[in-house]
C-alpha cells in the first residue's frame, strides 16, 4: 500500500452528482422491510491471546437506517467490522445477518451475500485505475470466467457492459468520472477517499460499513461527506458508520452505539447519547483532540 | 526400513552433523530475511567463498594429515579465520554492491531477488573462472595449485583424522561428528546472546521489528543491516570450516543445493526466528538422512522439500514461527 | 514507452553498420582460401562437446587429443592444413541440434569428434545422419546409440557394456570379493553401468543406492555401505562425487576396495581424494598410456600434464578423419572410408564392426598407487 | 517487438508516446502495420540479416528457442506479472509438458500429436492445481520455496524414475505431421547486398530434421494465438482480479473476489501455458532428458519476466528474447557467458528496475508522480 498522500487543501472538494442512480441491484438475497433488523451482533466475544478485543457485544441494525459506532481509540470498533465482514471469527457469540448466523463463511463470500466495506487507512488497488477498482467491486456478482471472456460470448458482453455502466455511474455519483483512467494511486486524498465508498458501493450492498471515512478532512469536507452518506441511505442503502469525530456522528446517524474496551457502554439516539454519563466519561479528554 | 533402525544412530549422528552446517548457513537467510524481508539468494555463494577460504589457508600453511594436536588446531582456527573474513567481506560486498543501491531506489522485492540471483551468477562463475582470471594477471602459475581445473573439485587434506570416541548404538562417533555439532551449538549460543545483549543486536531487532519506528528512535538502518548480513556471512564462514572438515571437498558451484537446503532449512523452523533455524537445520538434516535410508539417497533432495511443504501445510509460520522482530530472538 | 521509441533509431542504424562489417569479415575467409594449394579443400574437422561451463573438463581433454593430432597433420600437410571447428554444446542436449545444423550447413566440415555425451548424441546424430556427416566420438559410451542404424555413428571406445562386465569380473575374480556394494548416480552412465555390474554379480550384491549428481554429503550412502559389511563397492559415476564419497567412507573407518569405471579416471579423483583415493581400481577401456609413449610425451611437451580421460580416444578419432582427408575424402566419401579404416592407434586398433563399434575392445584395469593411476594389466 | 515496429514512425520527432500515436493512427494503416511486421517475422529466420543472425549456431534454431522462451514467458507473466506469485519453479510444469508428448508418442504409446498436445496442456494444467491447491494459501515467499522444490522434485523424479526414462530420456519422439504448401527462399548477405538464394529453402510446414525454421513458424503461431488469450482474458473480470489480487489480497477478498481460487486459476494456466512450450519444445527435439530441465532454467525463465518487465505482455516478450538470444548471439564469450549474464541482470535490477517495458500502470503513475513532484516543489503550474 502506498502512504495516502496529502489531504487535500481543501478549496478543491469534488462536488458529487446525487442525481446519479446509484441504487442497489438486485443480488439475490432476501429482502428486508424498512425498519427490520438486518444485521445483529449477539453476544460476540472475540479473544486474541489473553487480549480481550470484544466483550459480549451485542446490538443491531435496522434497515435503512444510519447507525453510528463510536469509541475511543482502542475501544474495538474496527475489530467489531472486521467479525462482521468475516477478518475474525468470533470466539464465541454469533453475527446474524438476514436471519441466519454468518457462520465460518469466508470473506468474500460475505461481501456477495450484500455487506460491503471500507478501511480506515485507505486500501485501494494503488496500481488499478480508478474505474478499474470500482469495476472489481462491480465484478463481485458477475460470473464470467476464462472461457468466456477467451470467446467473448455473450454473457461476457453483457456482464462488461453492465459492469462498465454501472461502475460510471457511480464514479459519476462520486463526481469522479473525469478521473475514471487515472491510477487509484494518484488521485488526490479525498478522492481516494471517495473511490473506496464507490468500490465498496459497486459490490451493492445490503450493509455499507464504513471505517472512519472523515480521517484526514477539513470541516468542509466533512460536511460534504455527511451529505454524501445521508445520500447513499436515501438511495436504499443501509449505513453502519464508524466515527471518531462526534459532531460528524450526531449530524448523520439515527442512532448510536458506544463502545469501550471492547464493552457497549451505550445505545440510544444522538440526543440520548449525548446526554449518557458514560458516554461523557468515555470521551472526556478525547473531546479536544476530536475538536481540532 | 530395517536399516533405518539398524543404523539408528549413525544415521542420526551423521544426520545432525550436516544439519548443523544447514542451520549455521540458514542464519545467513533468517538474519537477512528478519531485517529486509528479501530472500538473499546470494547467501550460498557467501557459503562457498567460505569453503575456498578455509582451503586455500591451509593449503598455504601447509597442512597435511597425521600432524601433532598443536597444529591442527593452529590450522582449524586459522581456517575459521579465514572462512569468516572471507564469507563476512563477501556477504558486505553483496549488500554494498547488489542491495543497497536498490534499497535506495525503492526497488518492489522482486527486482531485489533478481539482483541477487545475478549477483549469485557473479559469485559463483568468478569461483569457477579463476583459472582465467588469474592467467590474465599472469599469475596462473604462481597460483597454479589454486586455480587448476577452477570447474573441478577442490579437495581439503585430511588433517584432522577421524578418530573414534565413543560408540553409540553400533556407531562409532567420530571426533569430526562432536566437534561440528557441539562447535555449531556453541556458535548459535553466541550469536543468541550477541542478538539478544549487545547494541547493534537490539538495533538488528528493532529494525526487524519495525524499520521507521526503529529509524525514528535514532537506529542508523544501514548500519545495522550491513552488520546483519557481516554476523550472516561470519556465521556461514563458520558453516563453511566444519563443512570442509566433514565432506572434505567444495566446488564453484557446491552453494547452489546447499543454500536451497539451508533456505528451507530456515523456511522449516520458522524464517526469521534463529533457534528455528537451527532447529530447522538439525530436523532437516535428519529427515534427509531417515528419508535416504528408507528411500534411497537419489530422493534426498525429494525428502527435504515434500518435508517443507507438510510442514508449511500444517504450519504456515514454520515450526518456532517467526519472530526476529519479537523478542524471542 | 518514449524513451523504446528514441533508442529505436540509433539501434537500427547500429545495427545496419555493424551488420556491414559483419559481411565484410565474412568474405575474408574466400580469399584466404586461394591461399593454398589449388587442389585443397581447406577442410575442417568439427569439435562437437562441451568446452565450456560445468562438464567443459571432459570436452577439453578431447579437444587436447583433437588439436594434438592437427599438429601432426598440419606439419605434414604445411601446404594445405586444416583448421578446426568447435561447437560447444556446453553438454546440453538442448544446445545440441542447433549446433549440429550449423556443421551440417559448413560444407567445408567433412567430419565431427564427437559428440561428446550420450544425451548430446541422441539429440544431434539424427541429423548429422541425415546429412551424411560423419561422427567419430571419442567418449559417448550408452551402448544403445549404435541401434539407432545411424550409418554416420562411429564410436573410437568401448561403450559400458563391454565394460561392465569386466569391472563385475575383476571384483569377482581378482578382488575375490564376496560381499559387494553397487552405488550408481542415476546418470546414463553410470547407472547403465552400475546395473551391468548388479546383473554380472548377482547374489553377492549386499546392498543397492543411487545418488544425486552433485551431491556432495554422502553420509546415507557411507552408513549403508559400512553396515552391510561390504567388502568391496564399486561406484557407477563420475569423479567429482566418486572422490568425496570415498573421502568420507574412509573417514567413516571403511577398509574395502573402491572400484570404479573410466569416469573416474581422472587426476582430479586423486588430487581431490587425496590420500582417500589410494588402492581405489580404475577400469577403463583405454590401452594404458605407456603403450603409446610417444604419444604422451607430445600431450606433456605441449599441456604440461600427462594425457587425460579420452585425451587418446580424441587424438585417434582425429587421425581418423585426418587421414580421410589425406586419402582426398570429401564429406560423402568419408563414411566409407572411416568404416574400412584399420589402422593402430594410440589407444587401440582402429577398426569399426557393422554398427559402428569398435572392433577391438580391451579392457584394462588400473590401480592409484602413490597419487598415480597406474596399470594392472588387461582384464581378461 | 514494439521497438521494431516503432521505425517508421520514428522519423517524425514527437512528443508523443509511441502508445499514443500508435491510437490515433487510421485502422488500416495499424492494420498494415501489424501485417508488415507478421511477415517480418515469419520471414526473419531465412532473411540472415547481419548481425542479427547469430553465427555460432544455426539462426532458425535459436529463432525457436528464443520463441519457446516467449511463451514460456508469458505464461509465467500470468502467474508473476498478473497475479503476483513468485513462482521459481516453473521448469516443472514445462517438463510436465515435454514429458507427457514423450511419453504418449513414443515410450508407452504412439498417439498423433495432434491429439497429444492438448493432452499435454491439461496434464500441466492438473500438476499447476495440485501444486497450487496446497501450497498457494501460504505465504509469496514460502511460495518462491516451494515451488523451487517442485521443480526439483520434477527433475530428480525424471531421473529416477525408469518408466519416464529414467536419466536415458526419450528419444524417438515422432514429428508432427505437416503439409508441404510452398518453399520459402532465403537471402544470402555474402556479397555485401541480400541476394535471393533459391538453393536454400524451408518448405511451409514440412517438419523435417534438419531445418528449424517450420517448428519456428509452428511456435510463432502458438505465441500468436496465446497472445491473444491473454490479452482476452486480461481485459475481463479475471485479469482484474487478479490484479486485485496482486494489489491487496484482503482488500480483494472484501470486494469479493474469491482470491485463493483465481490465484489457483493464474497458477493453472500459468502452468498450461508452461507444459504447451514444453511439448513444443519435446515435439522439435525429438529427445527429451531429465537434463534439458535444470532448476537453473526456471530462474532463466523468471529472469526474462522481470527483466522485460512483470505484468506487461510485450515486455515480457522483450525479456524473453534478451534471455533467450543475448547468450546465443555472443557465443564468443563462451565461458563468460554466465558471468556476464549475471552482470547483466544485477546491473538491469540497479537501473532499471521496473523492466526493460515496465507496464504501462507503472509508467503512467511515474508520469503523474513526476507531475506531483513538480507541483510540490513551488508555484509552477502544471
Amino acid at each position: 500500500m502506498p502512504e495516502p498522500t496529502q489531504p487535500t487543501t481543501g478549496d478543491e472538494v469534488t462536488e458529487i452528482n446525487p442525481d446519479a442512480d446509484i441504487a442497489p441491484v438486485d443480488i439475490g438475497v432476501p429482502d428486508v422491510a424498512e425498519g427490520e433488523k438486518l444485521l445483529e451482533v449477539d453476544e460476540v466475544t472475540l479473544r486474541f491471546g489473553g487480549v480481550v478485543a470484544l466483550n459480549e457485544v451485542s446490538f443491531h441494525i435496522n434497515k435503512g437506517e444510519i447507525l453510528g459506532l463510536i469509541g475511543p481509540n482502542g475501544a474495538g470498533k474496527t475489530t467489531c467490522f472486521n467479525v462482521m465482514t468475516g477478518v475474525y471469527q468470533p470466539t464465541s457469540g454469533a453475527v446474524r445477518y438476514l436471519g441466519k448466523p454468518l457462520g465460518k463463511r469466508k470473506k468474500f463470500q460475505i461481501t456477495k451475500l450484500g455487506i460491503a466495506r471500507t478501511f480506515q487507512n485507505i486500501r485501494l488497488f494503488a496500481n488499478m485505475t480508478a474505474l478499474e477498482n470500482v469495476l472489481v467491486g462491480v465484478d463481485a456478482h458477475h460470473s464470467t470466467g476464462v472461457v468466456s471472456a477467451m470467446f467473448r460470448l455473450p454473457k461476457h458482453r453483457r456482464e462488461e457492459a453492465q459492469g462498465f455502466a454501472r461502475a460510471m455511474e457511480l464514479l459519476t455519483f462520486m463526481g469522479l468520472d473525469g478521473k475514471a483512467n487515472e491510477l487509484a494511486r494518484n488521485l488526490p486524498y479525498g478522492d481516494q477517499r471517495r473511490l473506496e465508498i464507490a468500490r465498496a458501493l459497486a459490490t451493492s450492498p445490503q450493509l455499507l460499513c464504513l471505517d472512519e471515512p472523515a480521517a484526514g478532512f477539513n470541516p468542509a469536507e466533512k460536511v460534504k461527506l455527511m451529505e454524501l452518506i445521508r445520500t447513499i441511505r436515501d438511495q436504499g442503502y443501509t449505513v453502519l458508520l464508524i466515527e471518531h469525530d462526534m459532531k460528524l456522528v450526531m449530524g448523520v446517524t439515527d442512532r448510536i452505539v458506544v463502545l469501550e474496551f471492547g464493552r457497549k457502554i451505550a445505545e440510544g439516539s444522538p440526543a440520548e447519547i449525548r446526554d449518557n454519563p458514560a458516554v461523557i466519561a468515555a470521551y472526556l479528554g478525547v473531546d479536544e483532540e476530536d475538536a481540532s | 526400513m530395517q536399516n533405518l533402525i539398524d543404523n539408528f544412530f549413525s544415521y542420526t549422528i551423521t544426520g545432525l552433523t550436516i544439519g548443523a552446517v544447514y542451520a549455521l548457513i540458514a542464519l545467513g537467510y533468517t538474519l537477512v530475511y528478519g531485517v529486509l524481508r528479501l530472500i538473499n539468494f546470494a547467501h550460498s555463494e557467501v557459503f562457498m567463498y567460505g569453503t575456498f577460504a578455509a582451503l586455500w589457508v591451509v593449503m598455504i600453511l601447509g597442512g597435511h594429515p597425521g600432524a601433532g594436536v598443536g597444529q591442527v588446531i593452529f590450522w582449524v582456527a586459522m581456517m575459521f579465520v579465514a572462512a569468516m573474513a572471507m564469507s563476512g567481506l563477501i556477504a558486505v560486498l553483496l549488500e554494498r554492491v547488489a542491495y543497497r543501491p536498490l534499497r535506495k531506489r525503492n526497488a518492489p522485492p522482486l527486482i531485489a531477488l533478481i539482483s541477487a540471483i545475478g549477483a549469485s551468477f557473479v559469485l559463483a562463475e568468478i569461483m569457477g573462472l579463476r583459472s582465467r582470471i588469474v592467467g590474465w594477471v599472469g599469475l596462473d602459475d604462481t597460483l597454479r595449485d589454486y586455480v587448476r581445473n577452477s570447474r573441478n573439485n577442490a579437495g581439503l587434506p585430511t588433517i584432522i583424522q577421524p578418530q573414534p570416541i565413543f560408540t553409540i548404538g553400533g556407531y562409532h562417533v567420530t571426533n569430526v561428528d562432536i566437534f561440528v555439532i557441539v562447535g555449531a551449538i556453541v556458535i548459535m549460543v553466541i550469536l543468541d546472546q550477541f542478538v539478544k545483549r549487545s547494541r547493534l543486536g537490539r538495533g538488528i531487532r528493532a529494525v526487524a521489528m519495525d524499520p521507521e519506528a526503529a529509524a525514528l528512535m535514532g537506529v542508523n538502518r544501514d548500519r545495522v543491516i550491513q552488520v546483519t548480513f557481516l554476523v550472516g556471512g561470519v556465521m556461514a564462514g563458520a558453516a563453511a570450516v566444519f563443512y570442509m572438515l566433514k565432506i572434505g571437498i567444495t566446488r564453484y558451484d557446491a552453494g547452489f543445493i546447499l543454500g536451497v537446503k539451508a533456505f528451507t532449512a530456515a523456511v522449516l523452523g520458522g524464517i526469521g526466528n534463529l533457534r528455528g533455524a537451527l532447529l530447522g537445520g538439525f530436523v532437516l538434516g535428519l529427515a534427509e538422512n531417515y528419508g535416504s535410508a528408507v528411500v534411497g539417497s537419489q530422493w534426498k533432495d525429494v525428502v527435504a522439500f515434500v518435508l517443507l511443504v507438510l510442514i508449511l501445510l500444517f504450519r504456515p509460520t514454520g515450526l518456532l514461527g517467526e519472530s526476529l522482530g519479537k523478542a524471542r530472538a | 514507452m518514449r524513451s523504446t521509441l528514441k533508442f529505436a533509431v540509433p539501434l537500427a542504424v547500429a545495427a545496419l553498420a555493424l551488420g556491414a562489417c559483419g559481411t565484410k569479415g565474412g568474405d575474408t575467409t574466400t580469399p584466404a582460401a586461394s591461399g593454398g594449394a589449388a587442389a585443397c579443400g581447406n577442410y575442417k574437422i568439427g569439435m562437437f562437446g562441451a568446452l565450456t561451463g560445468p562438464n567443459a573438463n571432459l570436452g577439453i581433454y578431447i579437444q587436447n587429443g583433437v588439436n594434438l593430432a592437427l599438429d601432426d597433420y598440419n606439419k605434414k600437410h604445411a601446404d594445405c592444413k586444416v583448421t578446426l571447428e568447435n561447437y560447444d554444446s556446453q553438454g546440453d542436449p538442448t544446445q545440441a541440434p542447433a549446433l549440429a545444423k550449423k556443421a551440417i550447413d559448413d560444407k567445408k566440415v567433412v567430419g565431427i569428434v564427437g559428440p561428446a555425451f550420450s544425451g548430446e548424441s541422441k539429440a544431434a546424430d539424427p541429423a548429422f545422419n541425415e546429412a551424411g556427416l560423419v561422427t567419430i566420438t571419442p567418449s559417448a559410451t550408452n551402448p544403445k546409440l549404435a541401434d539407432n542404424g545411424w550409418k554416420t555413428f562411429f564410436r573410437a571406445l568401448g561403450n559400458d557394456a563391454t565394460q561392465g562386465p569386466a569391472a563385475a569380473k575383476y571384483i569377482k575374480d581378482t578382488l575375490k570379493s564376496t560381499k559387494t556394494f553397487v552405488i550408481d548416480d542415476a546418470s546414463e552412465y553410470g547407472k547403465g553401468l552400475a546395473d551391468i555390474v548388479r546383473q554380472d554379480l548377482g547374489s553377492q550384491v549386499v546392498g543397492n543406492d543411487t545418488i544425486q549428481q552433485k551431491q556432495t554429503d554422502f553420509s546415507a550412502s557411507v552408513t549403508k555401505v559400512t553396515s552391510s559389511g561390504a567388502d568391496a563397492l564399486f561406484f557407477g559415476g563420475y569423479s567429482p562425487e566418486a572422490a568425496p564419497m570415498i573421502k568420507q567412507l574412509r573417514d567413516a573407518g571403511w577398509k574395502g576396495t573402491f572400484v570404479v569405471a573410466d569416469g573416474v579416471k581422472d587426476q582430479s579423483f586423486i588430487d581431490n581424494a587425496k590420500e582417500a583415493a589410494e588402492g581405489t581400481i580404475i577400469t577403463c577401456p583405454c590401452v594404458p598410456p605407456d603403450v603409446a609413449p610417444a604419444f604422451q610425451a607430445a600431450y606433456k611437451a605441449k599441456y604440461n600434464e600427462d594425457p587425460n580421460t579420452y585425451s587418446g580416444e580424441g587424438y585417434d578419432s582425429a587421425t581418423i578423419l585426418l587421414d580421410g582427408i589425406a586419402a582426398g575424402k570429401d564429406r560423402a566419401s568419408m563414411v566409407d572410408f572411416v568404416k574400412a579404416y584399420d589402422k593402430k592407434g594410440v589407444t587401440k586398433q582402429l577398426k569399426f564392426d557393422a554398427k559402428g563399434e569398435s572392433a577391438d575392445i580391451k579392457v584394462f584395469a588400473y590401480k592409484v598407487e602413490n597419487g598415480k593411476i597406474v596399470s594392472v594389466g588387461e582384464i581378461k | 517487438m514494439s521497438t521494431t515496429t516503432s521505425a517508421p514512425a520514428g522519423r517524425k520527432p514527437s512528443s508523443r508516446s509511441f502508445k499514443e500515436r500508435v491510437d490515433t493512427m487510421p485502422r488500416a494503416v495499424k492494420i498494415v502495420l501489424w501485417v508488415v511486421f507478421a511477415v517480418f517475422l515469419f520471414l526473419l529466420p531465412l532473411l540472415n540479416i547481419p548481425f542479427i543472425t547469430t553465427e555460432g549456431s544455426d539462426f532458425g534454431g535459436v529463432l525457436f528457442t528464443v520463441a519457446t522462451y516467449v511463451l514460456v514467458a508469458l505464461g509465467l507473466n500470468i502467474v508473476v506479472g498478473y497475479a503476483g506469485l513468485l513462482d521459481l519453479g516453473y521448469v516443472g510444469f514445462y517438463a510436465v509438458g515435454a514429458y507427457t508428448v514423450g511419453v504418449l508418442t513414443s515410450e508407452h504409446a504412439h498417439l498423433s500429436w495432434v491429439l497429444v498436445v492438448p493432452i499435454a496442456i491439461v496434464v500441466a494444467m492438473v500438476s499447476g492445481v495440485i501444486l497450487g491447491a496446497p501450497t498457494l494459501r501460504v505465504r509469496g515467499d514460502y511460495l518462491a520455496i516451494v515451488t523451487l522444490g517442485f521443480g526439483e522434485i520434477v527433475r530428480l523424479t525424471l531421473v529416477n524414475s525408469q518408466w519416464l526414462g529414467g536419466a536415458q530420456g526419450i528419444s524417438d519422439i515422432p514429428k508432427p505431421p505437416g503439409v508441404e504448401l510452398f518453399k520459402v527462399p532465403s537471402l544470402d548477405w555474402s556479397a555485401g547486398v541480400p541476394v535471393v538464394d533459391l538453393s536454400t529453402t524451408s518448405t511451409f510446414l514440412k517438419f523435417g530434421i534438419n531445418d528449424f525454421v517450420p517448428y519456428y513458424w509452428l511456435a510463432l503461431g502458438i505465441i500468436g494465438l496465446v497472445l491473444l488469450f491473454d490479452i482476452l482474458v486480461k481485459s475481463s473480470r479475471v485479469g482484474r482480479a487478479w490484479e486485485a489480487t496482486r494489489e491487496d489480497e484482503d482488500a480483494a477478498e472484501l470486494m469479493g473476489v474469491p482470491t485463493f481460487r483465481f490465484k489457483l486459476l493464474a497458477f493453472a494456466l500459468g502452468a498450461a501455458i508452461g507444459g504447451l512450450s514444453g511439448a513444443l519444445f519435446a515435439t522439435k527435439a525429438g529427445f527429451i532428458s531429465p537434463d534439458s530441465f535444470q532448476l537453473l532454467l526456471s530462474i532463466l525463465f523468471l529472469a526474462a519476466v522481470v527483466v522485460g518487465g512483470a505484468g506487461n505482455r510485450w515486455g515480457v516478450i522483450v525479456g524473453a528474447i534478451v534471455v533467450g538470444y543475448f547468450p546465443e548471439r555472443f557465443r564468443d564469450f563462451a565461458d563468460f557467458r554466465v558471468l556476464v549474464f549475471g552482470l547483466a541482470l544485477m546491473l538491469l535490477a540497479i537501473f532499471r528496475p521496473q523492466g526493460l517495458l515496465p507496464p504501462r500502470r507503472t509508467v503512467r503513475a511515474k508520469r503523474a508522480d513526476d507531475r506531483q513532484a513538480v507541483l510540490e516543489e513551488g508555484e509552477a503550474s502544471a
